[in-house]
Formats: C-alpha cells, structure tokens, sequence
C-alpha cells in the first residue's frame, strides 16, 4: 500500500492491519518526529515519517533579515551543533563577500567547532543508549558535555545556542583559562572514553542490538544522499574537512574514521571515534595557536554580497551542511537554501525500516541521529 | 497430614483474599478522593499524540502463540519431573537412566523447534 | 564439536563483556557525585556570560550612558530593542542664553527590551558605540506571561538607583552566592 | 583527465558547449553549471549518477515571471561539484527524478511545499513540511507571514 | 467427613492467631519494602549516574516514596473511553493479589514462617507465574497499541524464563530431596548451594530477573520503545499497584534465591533472620546494578537467549547434578 494511501481518510482498515503512530510525543523519536507504522506483530512493513513539526521558516527569515540579523538563526537549526552552524554561515557569507579572517580566529573557531562536535556526539552516544535501554552512558555523556558547556560558557556566553561567530572573525578572544581547561578535559575524556569502550562497545548486548540492524550499502547512501557518519559507516571515507577543505584544517593531520559495514554498530563507532579526531585537532590546534586579533579591526556590520549565486559546504557533526545563497546585491539574502545533512539521512529512513522489528527502530533513527529543527528548518 | 494440609491452604487463601482486599481498598477509597473529568481528551487513547487510528483488538502475529506452544509442552513436562526428583535415589541406577531419558526426549523437543527455525524471527 | 567449542566461547566472551560493564559501574558508583544542589547552591557565573541585556551605570554619573541613537534597535535580528529619547536641553537652561555643550545633552525616555524574542546573540552590545549596554548575569527568569519579559531598563535603572540599590545588583559576585 | 573536465565534457556533449560553463571554484562552491531544458534533465541527471554522482539537494529561487530550479549534484572524491539549474515559468511542472534518484524524493516535496513547483510522475507528491490543509508556498517572494503572537 | 470438619474446626484457634499475625507482618513488611526498595533503586542509580538521588524529604530521603505513593493515590484515575472498564479496573487489583501469598512459606528465619509447607517452592511458582495473567489482562483491556505490545512481549517472556528457573530450582530440589524451604535451608548447613550448583544460582538470577521484567529483560515495560509499555494507560493508585506489585516481586523471587543458593537465614556467629535479610538485600542491590549497566534485548534476542542458551545449559546442568549425586552416593 501506498504512503498516501494509508493516510486516506476513507480507506477502510482491515482486520489485521496494525498501524502504530510513533511520535511526535514518543520518549525516543528525538524531538518531534512522527512515524506511522504498518505492523505485522511487531514487524514493520510500512513506514511514512511526517515532518514539519517544529518548522520555523528559517529561510524565509533569511530572505527578510540582513546577513548580519540572520547570524544567530542557523543555529537554531541544529541547536546541538550550534557552533558549526554559526560557523557556517559566517563561512557562507565571508566567501561570498569576500572578507577575510584573521588567522587566528580561524584556529579559535576550528577548536570551538570541534569541541562543539564532541558535545553533539556525546549527547548523541548518551541519547543513543538511553534508546537501547541503558540509561547510565546517558548521564556520564552528559557529566562529559557539562565540562565542554563549562568550557564554552565564559567564551561564547551561552550553554547550547551559541552565537559566537562573526563576520571576519569570532566575538570574544579566549584566555589561558580556557586553554588549559581545555587541555585538561582533552585528558579526561580520553579517559573516558576508555571507560565507554568498556561499559558499550564491547557490550554483548549492546553489540547484538546493532550489528547487521540497518544495513546501508554505500550505492544505497550515495542514491539517498547521505553524509557524515552515516555515510563514512557504509564505507565511503568522505569528509567535507578532507575533500574541500575549508577554514585552517588543511594544517591539522586527522584521519576520518571509516567502517565499511553500513550497520548500526559501524555507525556508532564511526561516531566514536570520531570524537578521538576532533580532541587530535584540538590539541594540535592548540600547539600552534597563533597570536593576533580575532576580528577585523573595523567590525564588519552591513555585508555587501555581490549578485550571482554561491555555494558553500561544511561538515557539521550529522554530516554535509550546503548552503546555498542566492544574492541580488542587495542588503538581504534573495535566497539562502540550506541543505541540512539530517534531512537527507532520514529520507533513507522508510528504506531501511521495512522488515525490521519495533525495537529495531529505535535502534535505527538513533543511529541515524537527526535533529528534528534542522529538518524541518 | 490431611489437617496441615488444610490448615496451609486455609493460609493461602486468607493470604490471597487479604491480597485482594488490601489492592481493592485503596482504588475504591481513592475513587472518593481523586478529582475526576477534568478534559475529555484524557480519555482518548494515548499513541503519541495522535488520535489512534483503529483499535487494538485485532487478530496479532502468530509468532508469539508459537512460544506458548512450546512453552505448554515443555512446562507440563518439566512439572512431572518435580515428584521424580523428590523421590530420586531410591534405586540404584534405574532412576538416572529415567531420567536422562526424560530429560533426552524434552531435548528433542527443543532440537526440533531450534531446527524449524521457531526462535528466528 | 567445533560448534560446540563456539556455543560455549560465545557464553564465555559474553559473560566477561558484562563483568567488565559492570565494573565499570560499580567504579563510578564511589566517585564523587557531580550534582550541584541548586538552589541551595550555586556555581560562579563567569565573566563572558549572556543574560538579559542591561544599561551599564556609569560609576561618574551615576546614570547611564545611552544617547539614544538607536542602533541596538537597528541591529537587533529579532526587533527586542525599541528606544525613545533624543537631544534634550539641560534641566535649568534656558533656550538662548545657554550655550551648546559640545557633548550634546541627551534624554534616553525609555529602552524597552521584549526578552521573550531575545535569542541574546549580542548584536546590540558589540554594535553599541557609547558601550552603554552589556549582559546582565541573571539567569533565573520566569514569568506567566509573555508582558513579563517587556521591561523599561530606564526606568528599572532609576527604580533601582532610588531604592539604594547597587548598580551592579543584576551581577552578584561570589560572597553574594555564597550566602544565597 | 580530471573529473571535473571529464564532466564537463560529457555535460558539453549532451547540452551543447554553450550551455556548459566552468564557474569560480573558490568563491561560487562549484566547478560546473549547466543549464538544462526540462526535457534533457532526467537523461543529464541518469548520465551523472552513472558517472557516481549524488544529488546534494533541489531548490528553486522564485525569479519574478519563472521559478529557477537548481539541482546540485556533486561527486565525492575528487571533489566535483555540477549545478544543474533550469527556468521554468511558475505552475508548470517539471518532470520528477525521485524515481531516478531516491534522494530527489524528500527535496522535491520540499520544493513544491516552500515553492510550489510541481513535478510531474514524483511517486508521493505531497507536502512535506507544511501542514497537508497549507493553502501557501512560503518561499514565493510576495508571500506575506501572518504576524505572529507577539507582534499581534 | 464429619471427622473432618471437627479436626479443622479444633485445629483452628492457633491457626487463626499464626494466620493474623502472619498477615499482619507480611503486609507491614510488604508496605515497608517497597518503600524501602524504591528509595534503594534510586539512590543506587543516583550513585552509579553520579547523582545524588532523593534527599530532601526526611532523613536520606527515605520518606521521598512515601510522598510520591500519596500523590499517586490522590491522583485522577483515568479510564479511557475505548478501553474494556471492568477487565482495565480489575487488572492492578489482580496484580497485586497473589503477591502476598508467597509470604506464607517465605523462610526468614527457622521460627520466622507462617507455614513450612512441603510443596513451598512450588507454591511460589506457581502464584508469582500469575502475575503474568494481570498484566496480559491489563495490557489488552486498555486498547492501547502500546499496552498490547507490552502485554504480549510480558506473557512471551514469562512464559520462557519460568522453564529455566524451575530447572535451576531442580538441580536443588535433587540436592535437598525436598521443597520444603526449612528442608533446603537445613541441608546447607556447612555449605550453601552456590558452591555446588554455581551454574543453577546464575540461570535462577537471569530467569529470574526476566520473571519481574527488570532491566536488561524490562522489553514489557520498554519505555524507549513502548512509552511505557503495559501500563502506558494505567494513572494514580492503579499504576502504584503494578509498581508495588513489581517491587514486592523482586523481593520475592531474591528471597527464594536466597533461601535455595545462600543457606537462607543461616550464616556466621547466629543464624537469623537478620541474614535472610541481608542476603536478599544484598540480591536486590546486584539486580538494580544490573539493571543500571545494561542496555535492553530486544525481544527475539531474548526469547533466544532463554531458549537456545538457558534451558539447555539448565538442563545439563540438572543432569550433571543427578549424575554426581549417584556417583558420589
């Protein structure tokens, strides 16, 4: 049966059919995902997910605000990688504007950028669990991303949306404190993450939950659009930081993590350890910080962007961010289209849930890890 | 014997009576206290939010009756092994080999449905 | 029996990834708790934190340095900002005898925020030439309604000055937490 | 032969050279645009996914009297970034590749619910973020938002 | 059977008084223990999340339950309009039901016991399987998707588990000759069970973890998945009952733990109840450890689990036990 057909109004339920609604109140869609279910027992054979809940018009404010005013929205999208979304757009409008960065606001940025992916994938390693049923990685994740808040709080002034970039540079140089703060939590959670890899990863429960559930082949992840960890879990080594690099990690010797199994394990450990790259990054980062402003000595207000259209890419912690920007040179955007990775990677979602069973839903949406305003936007 | 043994069930329903009593208590005196009709929306099924398509009573997968099955074959046959066991050691090797043959044909019981493939799903 | 050999390594490895989660647990279970026991306690607000915007008090005057020209309300993504006021004349002065003061007298009537729109981005500070605004440190803010989060700073500003309050009263130091 | 020349040849071969053009790599973010008509793209859009092309998004930009319509296709490793973009005068539709590309699915649903663009032979036409009952395409430019709670 | 009736009616006065203190006590306690045991399960995980857990209402927070169960009781009880009324009203009344029986035959000391019954652990298994039909009950007549997942996932799983656990309890009915619970605490005189049946102690805690749908076998009551499982409808006192059912449950099944594996109330410098006491204790804390390390199965890993790993390895364990015990004979 057909999506549209099991929201016809008339259509007649048989005796068998068993539709469940998951979501949009539902303590695992991860916001305000609504999937309808046709089940068979507890098998799935259908699923229809319904967006649009939390849609904001986010890129009709854009067209109605100047390029400086739409600074603190994107990130808003994906509240939990704020910083990368800030980033974004700033990196979006610089290159189409032409402003250049000091150097090291760009290191300040990458090192924000990167500690604001731990926090999003530890939150994400957290609320994954808490889906399979262990509720203590949870609150462990949580101690470690209260450190990366703490660290981030007196730089950027807020815990969640931070709104910390700025055209030519960042809004607040960091201090000694902030380094070896940071240098410290580099070391803890090393240790930590020790501590995960006990208590999860070698797990017997946890390991049977997610192997071979959810397979994405890397043809499927390409025919759906995929990016980031979900992509780099199919086998497919690609990272917008590598392919098009983008600010200063060109300098920054990383690997990107790759598991070629598609599944929800590899996803998960693709995330995992992708958070020992990121604290690499930071550490080298903070090797070779280099002195210097952190904006331009004449703050850059009003944006002159000249007409035509741009195109830029960012690897947030869910993947590819595109944004594409459409300017007829006037003080507002004509069109700022962006392309977030999470509505791309949940589209393979009605895919991969046919034949699977409810737990196995769960299991799936959280390795897919979306943010639900970033979706509907 | 006779008398204890109806003297311990005469404790086994008191017990179970006074169970019963003691849960039924507090749902009738709370019926008096608890506030009550407050929004009509309560009453709707919850699934998520949505107003539920369809009931829950419907004819459900088969795989779960297949479990009882098994379960009702196999925990009737366990239970006969409870006065065996009661009674095991009164024969020299007899009552071993009885049992390892019992206990051999449950087995099967198993083998066969692990071979048709009742425990995948 | 090579089956056989896997069945039984498969129980064996299975048990040991357990005990080693449970260890793991058992380990945190004597760390020390990293609950703060809010409200009881409080942390130190750091220095670079954003709350509701504010009038800075100039420690001179007293009062606060705002001309009034409106460029927070210009900046601001979220149109929070709504500000009255303008070139005044000083109080005693009349029209013709008093001579221009090269800094211009100015009368801020009133600097109105709407926080239920504030996304607290910090647009308006940065923007502000006098550096008459900053963050305030308050974090506790609740209201029943959304008027609860349209304030006059202005008249908050005098209010406060007139009850003898210390214009740093919005950012309690830590002695002051403590004591809370 | 680069890929972004291998592309760029194949692209010039099916649209003709004068529809092809390289664009400023550092400052526009893609190496290629072409224009195709409505008629050409499901077969540019087959050649390019052949050629291990995957479709980044669909968006369209309300331009007055058209709808420009812009495909992103772009190739992981090496880097190839192909803007695919057509005019199309607004209520007409525009053959759907959701069938073609499964991840055109989603971001033409998005494109018919923010802009209103139909797309003929798309298998679930539907809206996709708006409510079913939106009677509005909101990205239109004379599109006006009802003030919200706090302005009214 | 006039003679019968004569000798039950002559043999009634001290039965009476046995049967009303014995009441009396096993509700107080049944009260008491779940009180308590809720407080345990929150400061546990509370301690192993890095938490403090409840600590504001009385002294360490033991009264915090106290207070929630009297906010659960003047709570709205909802009915939903397309649920079965009398089967949904009647199901936490059966839930709670039979979990007072087995507190006739619980040993917590050697004078401690209402009744030494000889079928005792029989008993036990028998009224604590019927738990499963209140759910089931409850699960269905709310006409809820999620209650009837639940439901039937509780019924599936008890169902398998209860095999394994009556297997382990086997191989020490074979050991003690008997299922009399002063019979079996008696023959672990020198020592306990555990060091003999090692294998029948771990499958009877698994089987019987599962049997009161703790985590990592709560998929009943999987919360991530089923909201709430069976008792997603169920408010106020009505849910109270499930969870002090549950409660009462865990305590039930450590203590036949404790009385077939861990010698009961015997131990070092005087046996009493104060060691049954400790012991079922100290079972419950290594549930709730369990029970906040470990993701959840899902359900087909779990029904194969019971099947494919427990009831073989309980059944060659039972066979091992009868083999030594002729050897050694």
């Amino acid at each position: 049966m057909t999506p549209q057909a099991m929201l016809d109004p008339t259509h007649t339920l048989s005796e068998d059919t068993f539709y469940l609604n998951m979501g949009p109140q539902h303590p695992s869609t991860h916001g305000v995902l609504r999937l309808l279910l046709r089940l068979s027992g507890e098998r799935i054979l259908e699923c229809d997910p319904v967006l649009g809940y939390s849609h904001r018009g986010q890129e009709h404010i854009a067209q109605n605000k100047t390029y400086l005013q739409f600074l603190p929205y994107p990130g808003r999208m994906d509240y939990l990688s704020a910083l990368m979304f800030n980033h974004a757009h700033c990196l979006a409008v610089e290159k189409a504007a032409g402003i250049a960065v000091p150097e090291r606001a760009e290191y300040i940025r990458v090192i924000c950028a990167e500690l604001n992916r731990i926090s999003s994938h530890l939150l994400w390693l957290g609320a994954y669990l808490m889906d399979l049923g262990a509720f203590t990685p949870f609150l462990y994740c949580f101690d470690d991303r209260e450190d990366i808040m703490d660290l981030l709080l007196p730089v950027t002034g807020s815990r969640l949306t931070y709104c910390y970039s700025r055209f030519g540079g960042v809004a607040k140089d960091i201090d000694e404190t902030f380094v070896t703060g940071l240098r410290a939590f580099i070391k803890k959670l090393r240790g930590r993450l020790k501590d995960y890899d006990k208590l999860v990863n070698k797990n017997v429960i946890f390991i049977n939950r997610t192997r071979d559930v959810g397979v994405i082949s890397a043809d499927m992840a390409r025919a759906y659009g995929l990016t980031g960890p979900c992509l780099r879990g199919s086998g497919v080594a690609y990272d917008v930081r590598r392919a098009e690099p983008y600010s200063v990690y060109p300098e920054f010797a990383f690997e990107i993590p790759v598991r070629s199994g598609g599944d929800c394990l590899d996803r998960y450990m693709v995330r995992f350890l992708e958070m020992e790259q990121s604290l690499r990054i930071i550490e080298q980062a903070l090797d070779r910080l280099p002195q210097g402003p952190v904006a331009p000595a004449k703050p850059v207000r009003v944006v002159k962007v000249p007409a035509g259209d741009y195109h830029c890419v960012y690897e947030s912690a869910r993947g590819q961010v595109g944004i594409y920007l459409v300017s007829d040179g006037g003080k507002n955007p004509y069109r700022m289209k962006w392309r977030v990775p999470s509505f791309s990677n949940l589209s393979v979602l009605p895919k991969l849930l046919v034949n699977t069973l409810v737990a196995d839903t769960i299991a799936i949406l959280g390795s897919v890890d979306v943010v639900m305003p970033e979706i509907d936007r | 014997m006779l008398e204890t043994t109806l003297q311990n069930y005469s404790y086994v329903l008191a017990f179970l009576g006074v169970g019963f009593l003691f849960a039924l208590i507090p749902l009738v005196l709370a019926v008096f206290i608890t506030p009550r009709g407050l929004g009509l929306n309560k009453l709707v099924s919850y699934e998520s939010g949505i107003v539920p398509e369809g009931g829950a009573w419907i004819q459900f997968e088969v795989s779960y009756y297949l479990y009882a099955l098994i379960f009702l074959a196999f925990d009737v046959d366990v239970l006969y092994m409870f006065p065996t066991l009661l009674a095991y050691g009164t024969f020299a090797w007899r009552d071993f080999l009885e049992l390892t043959l019992f206990v051999g044909i449950l087995s099967l019981a198993i083998a066969y449905a692990w071979k048709k493939g009742v425990f995948e799903w | 029996m090579s089956e056989f050999t896997r069945y039984l390594g498969r129980i064996a490895s299975g048990a040991a990834s357990l005990v080693s989660g449970m260890e793991v647990t058992i380990r945190y279970m004597f760390k020390p708790v990293v609950t703060v026991r809010y409200p009881r306690l409080r942390l130190d607000i750091p220095e670079g934190f954003r709350g509701p915007v504010e009038l800075v008090t100039d420690p001179e005057t007293g009062d606060h340095n705002c001309s009034a020209c409106g460029t927070c309300a210009r900046v601001c993504p979220s149109g929070v900002i709504s500000v009255q006021g303008g070139k005044k004349k000083a109080a005693g002065q009349d029209g013709e005898g008093a001579k221009a003061p090269e800094d211009p007298f100015v009368i801020t009537d009133s600097f109105i925020i709407d926080f239920s729109r504030c996304s607290l981005c910090g647009l308006c500070v940065e923007s502000c030439p006098r550096k008459a605004l900053r963050f305030s440190h308050m974090y506790e803010q609740c209201g029943t309604s959304r008027q609860v989060a349209v304030v006059d700073l202005v008249a908050r500003q005098k209010a406060l000055a007139a009850v003898g309050c210390e214009p740093a009263a919005s950012r309690p130091g830590p002695q002051q937490q403590a004591a809370a | 032969m680069s890929i972004v020349d291998d592309t760029l040849g194949a692209l010039g071969q099916a649209l003709g050279e004068q529809a092809v053009a390289a664009a400023e790599r550092p400052s526009a973010g893609y190496h290629l645009q072409a224009q195709v008509p409505a008629q050409e793209l499901e077969a540019v859009a087959a050649m390019l996914t052949q050629k291990g092309f995957f479709l980044e998004f669909v968006t369209a930009v309300d331009r007055a009297q058209d709808l420009e319509l812009v495909y992103m296709f772009s190739q992981w490793d090496p880097a190839c970034r192909v803007k695919l973009w057509l005019s199309v005068p607004k209520g007409q539709p525009v053959p759907s590749l959701a069938r073609l590309i499964p991840a055109a699915d989603w971001h033409e649903r998005e494109a018919f619910d923010m802009l209103g663009q139909v797309f003929s032979g798309h298998p679930d036409p539907r809206r996709i973020l708006l409510p079913e009952d939106a009677d509005f395409h909101p990205l239109l430019r004379d599109f006006q938002a009802a003030p919200g709670p706090a302005e009214a | 059977m006039q003679g019968l009736m004569q000798s039950a009616a002559a043999s009634l006065s001290p039965t009476v008084w046995t049967m009303v203190l014995g009441l009396v006590l096993s509700l107080g306690f049944v009260q008491v223990n779940a009180l308590f045991l809720v407080w345990l399960e929150r400061k546990v995980a509370a301690h192993i999340q890095l938490r403090i857990g409840p600590d504001e209402v009385g002294p360490f927070g033991l009264l915090q339950t106290l207070m929630d169960g009297l906010k659960l009781f003047v709570k709205e009880l909802i009915t939903p309009k397309p649920a079965s009324w009398f089967l949904f009203v009647i199901s936490p009344v059966l839930v709670f039901a039979p979990v007072l029986v087995p507190f006739v035959v619980l040993p917590f000391g050697q004078w401690l016991q209402v009744s030494d019954m000889p079928e005792g652990m029989l008993l036990i298994f028998a009224f604590a399987s019927m738990t499963v039909f209140a759910i089931l009950l409850g699960g269905w007549s709310s006409n809820n998707k999620y209650a009837l997942l639940g439901a039937i996932r509780s019924v599936a799983q008890n169902v398998a588990y209860e095999i394994p656990l009556l297997l382990s309890a086997m191989s020490v009915v074979l050991m003690a000759r008997s299922m009399s619970f002063q019979d079996i605490v008696g023959a672990q005189q020198g020592v306990w069970f555990v060091f003999y049946q090692p294998v029948a102690a771990i499958i009877y805690l698994i089987g019987a973890t599962a049997e009161t749908n703790r985590a990592p076998f709560d998929i009943p009551e999987a919360e991530s998945e089923l909201v709430a499982g069976f008792h997603t409808e169920y408010s106020g006192m009505r849910f109270a009952l499930f969870f002090l059912a549950e409660y009462t449950n865990m305590f039930i099944v450590a203590s036949v733990a404790t009385a077939l594996f861990f010698g009961g109330w015997r131990g070092p410098f005087a046996d009493g109840p104060w060691w049954f006491l400790l012991k079922v204790y100290v079972l419950i804390f290594v549930v709730m450890w369990v029970r906040w390390t470990f993701p959840r199965l899902r359900f087909d890993q779990l029904m194969v689990f019971a099947w494919k790993y427990m009831i073989p390895v309980a059944l060659a364990n039972l066979l091992l036990t009868a083999l030594v015990l002729k050897l050694v004979a």
